[in-house]
């Protein structure tokens, strides 16, 4: 009898515009090969781990979500081709993703025009979420984060000198700029400021003329796996200064490749897999559990964008549409996730509680004074 | 006169494979160039034909100096040659390869072909009809269409030549022209090589080997050993010349 | 300041010169760009890796069992990409390396995972002062291995039969067929030699670095071309001489211009280079 | 002599013309006509690439420069100075143009592998140029918000305007690079290749052709990338990568090196085949790699090579 009702609801459905057949489904698009593989497999992991969860409870009203992955090898014309592809797809209701800012830009119009959610666990850049009211993202904007990181440097630590070390992207150039605003404005002083192009894997000829300059500490605006390089590459030079970075350093693999190197780091996190929160710890045991591993802050943003998109599925009333989902996502408040309460401001940004780590004796702790 | 050297010399670290060369062609003859093997006859044919550059010396073609110019420049100053190793364009075809020694000349362009323009089809076939009557001239007619990495050797050699003649040149340069041909090849050779000079008023200068084609053939001939001219004259002085015998007699065991 | 620069540049010279020693070699012989070949040295650093990191083998020993493998792979590199395109056009067999590349790269994307590896060698990576300069261990060894690799393939050039034959093949293939030299052995071996050099410059980097991951090949790759291309194409030597020259003139361009422009500086310097030298640093005049 | 009749590349041609013309009105998903779009635009690159490399002969890695000089010169001038649309697309390809010329001159007198590696070094110059000189390119902020074309007081908006305007650039490039490959022009190109010495002593100025014969293909590229600039709306030194001009080079050799026929089947199946593969996600590059082996394998000189491509051009039917 409900299967019939179901079937006949369909047939109804399946002309009007946004009809949907069966399950619903998720869009990613994320870097499944490439030089950015590795974030695109863990956003894979926390937002399959999101679904698998909210289905196992039963989905919405019985219907499932699922996922269809593409791998957008981290060029911005391949997440074009896979924002049109997921657009005319009538039964992805949103899409999560990309990694890089320049793939979700590129793929923005294509979005905004067909009126479909994109909602990105990483993008930072500032002109993302100026591209329509239907890109939305989830993680501190760098506007947040950069302050609050010169604010940990220079008063928490008392490092009055520091020395800048920035990735040439456009999440490096927005890191920096916002780290040296704040870290000015409190009093302290910039003495060197270095970038180098993604890919490089040797920084000693920045590292020996940032030596020279001799900073208090040193601010990098890089992923874990390059910080980590890094760090090996200053303890080789003899250096001994402390690194202090934002969120994207905080990954248990910073410690596996850093070693005794990345010793003293500071970062900050909107995520830390040892709080007391229920919410993260039984997170990071379904993660462990599935996958053997400890979940990083990508993994955490990824689960969180598929959270939220869940929420504001749920909160809908009557037939679900492209349109309702954006509405109900702008009208969520506080929603517990892993990396905190989040609400999205009118311009789609959020403000999340950031937690002061640094890494004591092989791994990361809160920092207290 | 019609192409003069003067006071060549060609230097290789310390070889001279040209040494003090002076010589002259006239307009309308066949002029020959022998000598035994790395007598420098080939490095002479690059120095005139612009292929390399001579160490000192001069080259004129009619009265014009032509000493440092590109092989290009030199080719639409009136010498066009063929090579003792063939270098046909072997991708192209038979006619195509004729075809591209009227080309540069014509007044085919860029922006005509482009335009596909009345010129350019005029032009387009004027070169196709002329092509066709060289092909006829070196005995090809029946291999058009062949690529010319598919013709037997003694063919290649002809076309070689047809290629050459296509530039219109007052000097056609044939470097060991007969080389790996047969008998019945050779004949054909000789007749096409009396058929432009008499008949296109074309000055021929030629290195050869096979001496039954120089001797006659040629009018005047030039022997070379050593990088240096060891003689100049009528076939029957060169035959009965002292130096010129003991040069391929003393190289033979 | 300076000398500790010089110091950075000459080791991140060695890595490419490292690298570079194979990819000479096999161009060499073939006179063909190997776009695989910094694959093979990706493949060979995830053996070693694999073996120190989840079999527990001795470090060195897997050094030894990483370049075995390397040149296995050099040898059905050689039969699958190289052998049926002999007689094709260079650019076909460079798209044929280039599909082996693609395909390598994302196998190992799929068997060992995207993310960066490491494994531990406290002792390789520690480091010690000489006269105010910072120096490792590991660049240390890079250095000897890098001279002992170079020694010993001219070892093998010049002292052996295969060697012969290698440098008979790379002045004239068709000639040496006549002469009786077992044309496809040797190429294979050339390609085992080379690609044995390539696994070993694979191992040394991942170590150096502590980084192992499925696109560690492709900059190496890259900048091996380089330094072959200063080198003069065919001289061993000159090709460790062109990483050298790459690996300071990156570092000092970074130290004292910036960083985002040292690629761009090494790359002008080599077009410059070969504006006024067209054949490369140390090469020899090819005929035309 | 010559036989009568009608050639068959221009029947074929008048299909394919009707065809495309047709094509929007047949499938009128987005997301297709979306993937064709990208693929016209690698059609004239690989084009473009095969004018240089394949008939030329010169090996030239660093084609994806002249595309991306081409997408930032068009995008800048529509978003800084308000260009017109017609004005920038022009602009982007005779600014691309220059650069070959730039490029070509003193670089031309290098052989082979020289050659090769210098249009290498000169490619990651360009992106690094993009990458770093922010005060003018943004780096790798990429050029967003980049307006729609409008010209005569026609606005291209949807994808299926977008797809007539390439349409119509991408038939007039291979007019105008069918015209110089297939001709007495495109002969000189060949023999230059063949055998550079005995088309000098023939009166050909090789020089002035292989540099020719560059700027060419360098203005084409340019077109290409203004088009693309235009089309994606944002542009990044990401997509200007040495990667994407070995992908290019890599439709040119599939096709077969040499032919324009070739060429273009070249680009449409290395366009298409990860789109084709996109739902095997990770595991898509496997497939690709595969599949470039494949091909080169079993036929060495291309799928279309450059003697089937001319025998194609000068086939006939009807007539005697």
């Amino acid at each position: 009898m409900k299967k019939i009702l179901i079937s006949l609801l369909l047939f109804v459905f399946a002309f009007s515009a946004y009809a949907m057949a069966g399950d619903l489904y998720f869009g990613l698009s994320a870097p499944l090969t490439g030089d950015y593989a590795q974030y695109g497999e863990v956003f894979k992991k926390g937002v399959e781990l999101a679904l698998e969860e909210f289905n196992e409870k039963g989905g919405l009203n019985g219907t499932k979500i699922k996922l269809i992955a593409m791998d957008s090898k981290g060029d911005p014309k391949e997440a074009a081709n896979i924002a049109q592809k997921f657009v005319m797809d009538k039964r992805i209701i949103a899409e999560i993703g990309d990694f890089t800012s320049t793939c979700c830009l590129a793929a923005a119009p294509i979005y905004q025009r067909a009126g479909l959610v994109q909602l990105s666990p990483t993008s930072s850049h500032p002109d993302f979420t100026k591209q329509g009211d239907y890109m939305f993202r989830n993680i501190v904007t760098q506007e947040a984060e950069g302050p609050y990181i010169a604010a940990y440097a220079y008063k928490d630590l008392g490092k009055k000198r520091a020395a800048v070390i920035y990735i040439q992207n456009d999440w490096g150039i927005v890191a920096k700029d916002n780290f040296i605003k704040g870290f000015k404005k409190l009093g302290g002083t910039i003495v060197a400021e270095e970038k180098f192009n993604p890919g490089t894997k040797d920084y000693t000829n920045i590292l020996t003329k940032i030596k020279g300059k001799n900073p208090d500490i040193i601010y990098i605006a890089m992923m874990y796996s390059e910080a980590a390089l890094l760090a090996k590459q200053m303890k080789k030079l003899g250096m001994d200064v402390p690194l202090i970075g934002t969120g994207a350093l905080y990954s248990p693999k910073l410690i596996e490749l850093g070693g005794d190197a990345v010793e003293g780091l500071y970062c900050t996190s909107s995520f830390y897999p040892y709080s007391d929160n229920p919410v993260v710890k039984s997170f990071v045991e379904k993660y462990k559990a599935k996958y053997g591993q400890i979940p990083n802050m990508f993994a955490a943003q990824a689960y969180d964008a598929a959270g939220l998109l869940l929420a504001a599925l749920k909160s809908i009333n009557g037939k679900i549409t492209r349109k309702k989902v954006k509405e109900a996502l702008e009208a969520i408040k506080d929603y517990p996730g892993v990396t905190g309460l989040t609400t999205f401001d009118k311009n789609h940004n959020v403000k999340k509680q950031l937690t002061k780590l640094v890494v004591k004796n092989g791994d990361f702790v809160e920092f207290k004074k | 006169m019609l192409l003069k050297g003067e006071k060549l010399i060609k230097r290789f670290g310390g070889l001279l494979a040209v040494d003090n060369v002076d010589f002259e062609v006239k307009k309308g003859e066949i002029f020959g160039l022998i000598g035994p093997n790395g007598a420098g006859k080939t490095t002479l044919f690059n120095l005139i034909t612009g292929v390399m550059e001579p160490t000192a010396g001069s080259i004129y073609i009619d009265e014009e100096e032509v000493t440092k110019l590109p092989p290009y420049e030199i080719a639409n100053r009136g010498i066009s040659r063929t090579f003792q190793e063939i270098k046909l364009f072997k991708a192209l075809n038979v006619e195509e390869n004729v075809m591209l020694g009227m080309v540069s000349n014509s007044k085919i362009g860029l922006l005509n072909t482009i335009l596909h323009s009345g010129t350019y089809k005029r032009e387009k076939r004027r070169i196709e009809e002329r092509a066709y009557n060289i092909l006829e001239i070196v005995g090809l007619k029946h291999r058009i269409g062949w690529q010319a990495k598919n013709l037997p050797y003694g063919e290649q050699r002809m076309l070689e030549i047809g290629r050459a003649l296509a530039t219109s040149p007052k000097i056609l340069a044939l470097d060991e022209p007969a080389a790996g041909m047969n008998e019945q090849e050779s004949d054909k050779l000789l007749e096409t090589i009396n058929y432009i000079r008499d008949k296109m008023d074309i000055t021929i200068f030629i290195i050869e080997h096979d001496m039954k084609v120089i001797m006659s053939l040629c009018d005047r001939i030039m022997v070379m050993d050593f990088g240096q001219k060891i003689a100049e004259g009528k076939p029957s002085e060169i035959q009965n010349n002292p130096l010129v015998i003991e040069a391929y007699l003393g190289r033979e065991e | 300041m300076f000398g500790q620069q010089i110091v950075n540049g000459l080791a991140l010279g060695l890595t490419y010169s490292l690298t570079a020693i194979g990819f000479t070699l096999i161009f060499g012989v073939l006179g063909l760009i190997n776009f695989a070949h910094g694959e093979v040295y990706m493949m060979g650093a995830f053996i070693a890796f694999t073996l120190v990191a989840f079999l527990g083998v001795n470090y060195f020993v897997a050094f030894l069992l990483a370049i075995a493998f390397s040149g296995l792979m050099g040898y059905f590199l050689e039969l699958i990409a190289f052998r049926p395109l002999r007689n094709a056009i260079p650019e076909a067999t460079l798209i044929a390396t280039l599909g082996v590349s693609t395909f390598l790269k994302e196998f190992a994307n799929i068997i060992w995972g995207p993310e960066v590896h490491t494994i531990n060698t406290p002792f390789l990576s520690s480091s010690f002062a000489l006269g105010g300069i910072q120096i490792s261990v590991i660049q240390i060894v890079i250095l000897i291995v890098s001279v002992l690799l170079m020694w010993g393939l001219q070892l093998i050039l010049y002292k052996t039969k295969t060697g012969y034959a290698i440098r008979a093949i790379s002045q004239d293939m068709g000639a040496s067929y006549l002469m009786g030299v077992n044309v496809d052995n040797t190429i294979a071996m050339t390609f085992v030699i080379g690609s044995a050099l390539g696994g070993a410059a694979g191992v040394l980097m991942g170590t150096y670095y502590g980084a192992f991951y499925p696109t560690m090949g492709y900059m190496p790759g890259l900048k091996a071309f380089v330094a072959m291309v200063l080198g003069g194409l065919t001289s061993i030597p000159g090709a460790v001489i062109g990483g050298i020259i790459l690996g300071i003139s990156e570092t000092l361009a970074g130290a004292y211009i910036s960083a985002g422009v040292q690629d761009a500086i090494s790359f002008l310097i080599l077009i410059l280079i070969l504006l006024f030298f067209p054949q490369g640093l140390s090469g020899k005049k090819r005929s035309a | 002599m010559e036989k009568r009749g009608f050639y068959l590349y221009k029947l074929i041609a008048l299909i394919l013309l009707v065809l495309g013309i047709l094509f929007p009105l047949l499938v009128s998903d987005q997301y297709v006509i979306r993937i064709i779009n990208m693929t016209f635009i690698y059609i004239i690159l690989s084009m473009s690439l095969n004018l240089i490399t394949g008939v030329t002969g010169q090996f030239h890695l660093g084609h994806a420069a002249f595309y991306g000089v081409g997408a930032y010169i068009a995008a800048l001038l529509s978003v800084k100075l308000h260009v017109s649309f017609l004005f920038a697309f022009i602009a982007g390809g005779i600014g691309a143009g220059f650069i070959g010329l730039l490029i070509g001159l003193p670089t031309i007198r290098l052989r082979d592998i020289y050659l090769t590696v210098t249009t290498l070094g000169f490619g990651e110059i360009v992106r690094l140029i993009l990458l770093n000189w922010v005060s003018v390119t943004r780096g790798p902020m990429g050029i967003p918000g980049i307006p729609y074309p409008e010209f005569f007081g026609i606005k291209i908006m949807s994808q299926i305007d977008f797809y007539y305007l390439i349409f119509f650039v991408l038939i007039l490039s291979v007019v105008v690079l069918f015209r110089i490959t297939y001709s007495r022009y495109g002969d000189i190109l060949r023999a230059i290749r063949e055998n550079e010495l005995a088309a000098k002593t023939l009166g050909i100025n090789t020089t002035i052709y292989k540099v020719t014969a560059f700027v060419i293909g360098a203005l084409f590229a340019g077109l290409a990338g203004a088009l693309f600039a235009y089309f994606s709306a944002y542009i990044s030194p990401d997509s200007f990568t040495f990667a994407e001009s070995i992908n290019i080079l890599a439709m040119v050799v599939i096709g077969g090196l040499g032919s324009m026929p070739g060429a273009i089947l070249g680009a449409v199946i290395l366009a298409l085949a990860p789109e084709a593969f996109r739902f095997l996600a990770e595991y898509r590059m496997v497939v690709v790699g595969l599949l470039m082996l494949g091909v080169i394998l079993w036929r060495h000189s291309g799928l279309i090579g450059e003697q089937t491509a001319i025998k194609f051009m000068n086939m006939k039917i009807g007539g005697k």
